[in-house]
């Protein structure tokens, strides 16, 4: 996939499109956010960094429908994804910060966003794939990626039940124009992924991913983060957003109508 | 009879992601000797929760420590600076420990 | 499946015969084991309730089998193992009432039945497919079944272990008896599922799949519904028959026997 | 010093299905401060057991109440009610606590 | 009131490969009442580890035993006699009991 | 794969070879830690018992890697790995029993080696997959051994973050030397298993596995019993090299490697 694709120059360039992305799009939500709910800042910087963030086992379920579909995409969006998870934290602690009120940034909390278990492990993974040739990115995208989709089951084994029960446990806070947000934000998040990536002339299999990435919500990692960054936000509104909506709504609909429009757009390659 | 020795035993129920500060908050005053239990879930002034369904470094962890009584005020400072902000519980109980000479 | 069958007519035909099976199978059971052990009533209740309902990871076995040999099974069979699993508990709890024993049936413990995760998750599944129609179905059975098989692998790794364990904690109560019931009771079940299949008009898949829903007995929902309504019953019999003779006699004689009957009765659909 | 509080530890060890039951009644009689701690196995007149290879709500759990001396009576009697016919153990330690205001 | 009665709570931090040893142990001295916690992680004279992507029998467990105070030092003896030559902690704190008639 | 390859002398022969192996590389490892580092007779010889047994998951992943290549391999070797598990263990207690320093073997912990889960897993496995003859195995192993891809990943999930740690805390004691054991002595113990598999006259696929089971060291079993049998050895030295440099180094260059060797010296089977 990297080496079949000879595009060195466009993995620079998808990677950082996916950092500026992941830096823009909590701008975006956080405007987002104000129009649509009565929110805090602090809670609707919290809900940004998840929105400008990432959801790997998204990412998966993506890439195994791709191949279900025999669509290509370009290896390298696994760096792409890896690259995509910390910048969310920083500028929402940027927006924060703007608006006087000071969210908790140390050392120790950069380490861990940089240091993420998830980014080491997928940026491994390529390193090992670049070292060994592209063979060797197959043989480990079997491994990390393939064997995924078991993590997968357990993660949709609980959603059901983590989503309803988060519903509940937010009650108050999580307004219609919240619900609606978790279903707009994906939807305009895709429309800048989608303008990135016919940018750097992605494959629609590539152009796809990027739509999806932008269109994910973090519900692992920047949950973590939040809670030592910026302990007043309400952490049951973010993730009832992030896992009880936007995720079973990018799994069902938003998939499928991304790649579709992907398709359209990018012509037949 | 078992020779024992009076001792404290402190447990803190902390968030996950703070369980790295507040470990090296107690290595730095000194304290090596605690033990980290997992959390199912739970009930305080912010409403109740339950880690079903989430994975990583969600909900909250128990740090229990065991030590000798003359250090309790070092341990209970070191653990105030970290926990202050964040949600969470500190409770001490006497106890008696065996073999003295690790603590 | 669902849509490919055109047969919403099956469909409820399908989900009700599974009603009637879980409902009914208790009683069966409760005279099987007043023939086969001395058991007293409430443990004999406990454990018709575990034979009435259905072993999910046996059913997802049996579909993988059925994709490997390439025989069809309709899709809305993934409704129909919901169905199955909470009857049973009523009717066991009703077998207890007769006998002028109580049992603890409380408006929580209903709740718990109906609501039971993977009721929800399974339903769901399903209207997703519906709503999403045929491409739908099948996109959510590739998340819902087939990352199954990871699961599934967690199972067997520690099948091994606890079914072993569960033996030798029961000892005394353990019968051979007990335990003629546990490889006896699947296969009458079986037989009463095959005359349902075969009476709806059901697929080979189908009928084998409604088999196996009859001679699969429940080790993850019923055990649990047991300790709140029936507390004085011995958990470690009914777990050890339906978890370690049961379950393990299903899944290397049991699953194969039953797709072969079904493909010689049902004739060449 | 750190200033501390008089209060009670009640570890109640019960079946996991009853989790539900147990924490509702603890809502119900005004005690919403509670850690649930997961349980790998056990001993009692019941036999013994392990979670080795169970899934699901199988197995027991502990749920740890700090509380206020004077609300012990209050919490025990909404406690027994739910674990008196089931198999289980409820415990009572005297114990200190920080930021009282929270209990 | 509620009746409850004096007894004692023993908490022994062993290995996980020494739990089926002294369990064992514990029923051969005649004390059959116990619950085993999982732990995630901890630091003592042997350095800090974390249960973080091991699996099988590794890290540690912790063994709760509340008995009747004039069982303790039967149990400690027994639990002595396999903890001494590992790693690990043992603590006993005083505790009252709800239906004594268990224990 | 066992009955068609009708060699049911070579299946003796080649889990004879598997025990002669295990009991004899931790000899070779014990005096390659001599020559390579300072560490004392202690925890040389626990070292020594992990790369004289065998990892699962290193085995699970070469089996994946043939099929994935289209490699045939005996069924039986299934079998050949747990036979290797257990006998490292004694022949590491016998070591340090040789130098005057008791390691605690009891009764308890012969039956914990010889009874260990994975061991009745695997045979468990393979006398089903005998009993029901060839499509039994085949259905067991898409049981056994395609399901463990998905707990390969909970694996590689977490080791990219355990791997880290264990580097950490062993600190001081592990040096170069020590680093360099844990590349050089897979090699070496692939070597003995080359030459035992064409002693034997297995296919290519077969004699790769068998230089597969000698290069992987155990990190879940035998650091469970080194625990018990000796705990002066410090356990975070054993695991770093086991898991942090061995298992890594077979994943992406050994299993390969082994796999060309096997492949050019079987010549065109
Ligand atoms: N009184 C209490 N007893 C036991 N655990 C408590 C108590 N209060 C709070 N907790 C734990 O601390 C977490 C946060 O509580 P709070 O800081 O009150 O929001 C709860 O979810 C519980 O896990
Ligand atoms: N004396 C005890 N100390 C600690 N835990 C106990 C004790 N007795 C019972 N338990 C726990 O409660 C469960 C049921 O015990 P029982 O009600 O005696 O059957 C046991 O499996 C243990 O987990
Ligand atoms: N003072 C202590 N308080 C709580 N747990 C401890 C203490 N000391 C040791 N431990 C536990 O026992 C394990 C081994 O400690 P050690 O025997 O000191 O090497 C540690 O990893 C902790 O889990
Ligand atoms: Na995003
Ligand atoms: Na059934
Ligand atoms: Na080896």
């Amino acid at each position: 996939s990297v080496a079949a694709h000879g595009a060195d120059g466009t993995l620079f360039a998808a990677v950082g499109a996916g950092l500026v992305l992941s830096f823009g799009l909590p701008v975006v939500a956080f405007g987002l956010l104000g129009w649509l709910t009565r929110l805090d800042a602090t809670n609707r910087a919290a809900i940004a960094a998840h929105y400008g963030s990432i959801s790997i086992v998204t990412f998966v379920a993506a890439t195994s429908l791709l191949t279900a579909r025999g669509v290509e995409a370009e290896g390298f969006m696994v760096a792409v994804a890896a690259a995509m998870e910390a910048p969310a934290i920083v500028s929402a602690l940027w927006l924060i910060a703007r608006q006087g009120q000071g969210g908790q940034m140390d050392a120790a909390l950069w380490r861990e966003i940089l240091l993420n278990g998830s980014i080491v492990l997928l940026v491994g993974a390529f390193a090992i794939g670049a070292v060994t040739g592209q063979p060797g990115m197959d043989q480990i995208s079997a491994f990390i990626l393939a064997p995924f989709q078991g993590v997968l089951c357990l993660f949709l084994l609980d959603m059901g039940l983590v989503a309803g029960r988060g519903l509940r446990a937010a009650r108050g806070q999580v307004t219609a124009g919240a619900v609606a947000f978790g279903i707009v934000m994906p939807m305009v998040g895709s429309v800048f992924g989608l303008g990135m990536g016919l940018l750097i002339g992605l494959s629609p299999g590539g152009v796809a991913l990027m739509m999806v990435l932008s269109a994910s919500a973090s519900y692992i990692a920047v949950p973590a983060a939040m809670r030592v960054a910026l302990p007043q936000a309400d952490p049951s509104i973010s993730l009832t957003l992030s896992l009880g909506v936007t995720f079973p709504f990018n799994l069902t609909l938003g998939i499928p109508m991304y790649l579709s429009i992907a398709q359209t757009l990018t012509g037949p390659a | 009879m078992m020779q024992t020795h009076r001792a404290k035993r402190v447990e803190i129920v902390i968030e996950a992601p703070l369980q790295s500060r507040l470990t090296a908050a107690l290595h730095k005053a000194g304290v090596t000797g605690y033990t980290i239990l997992p959390v199912l879930g739970g009930s305080g002034r912010s409403g109740d929760w339950t880690r079903d369904g989430q994975v990583g470094r969600a909900g909250m962890v128990a740090v229990i420590c065991i030590l000798r009584p003359d250090r309790l005020d070092t341990l209970l400072d070191a653990a105030f600076a970290v926990v202050n902000p964040h949600i969470g519980v500190v409770t001490v109980t006497d106890c008696d420990v065996l073999r003295a000479e690790r603590f």
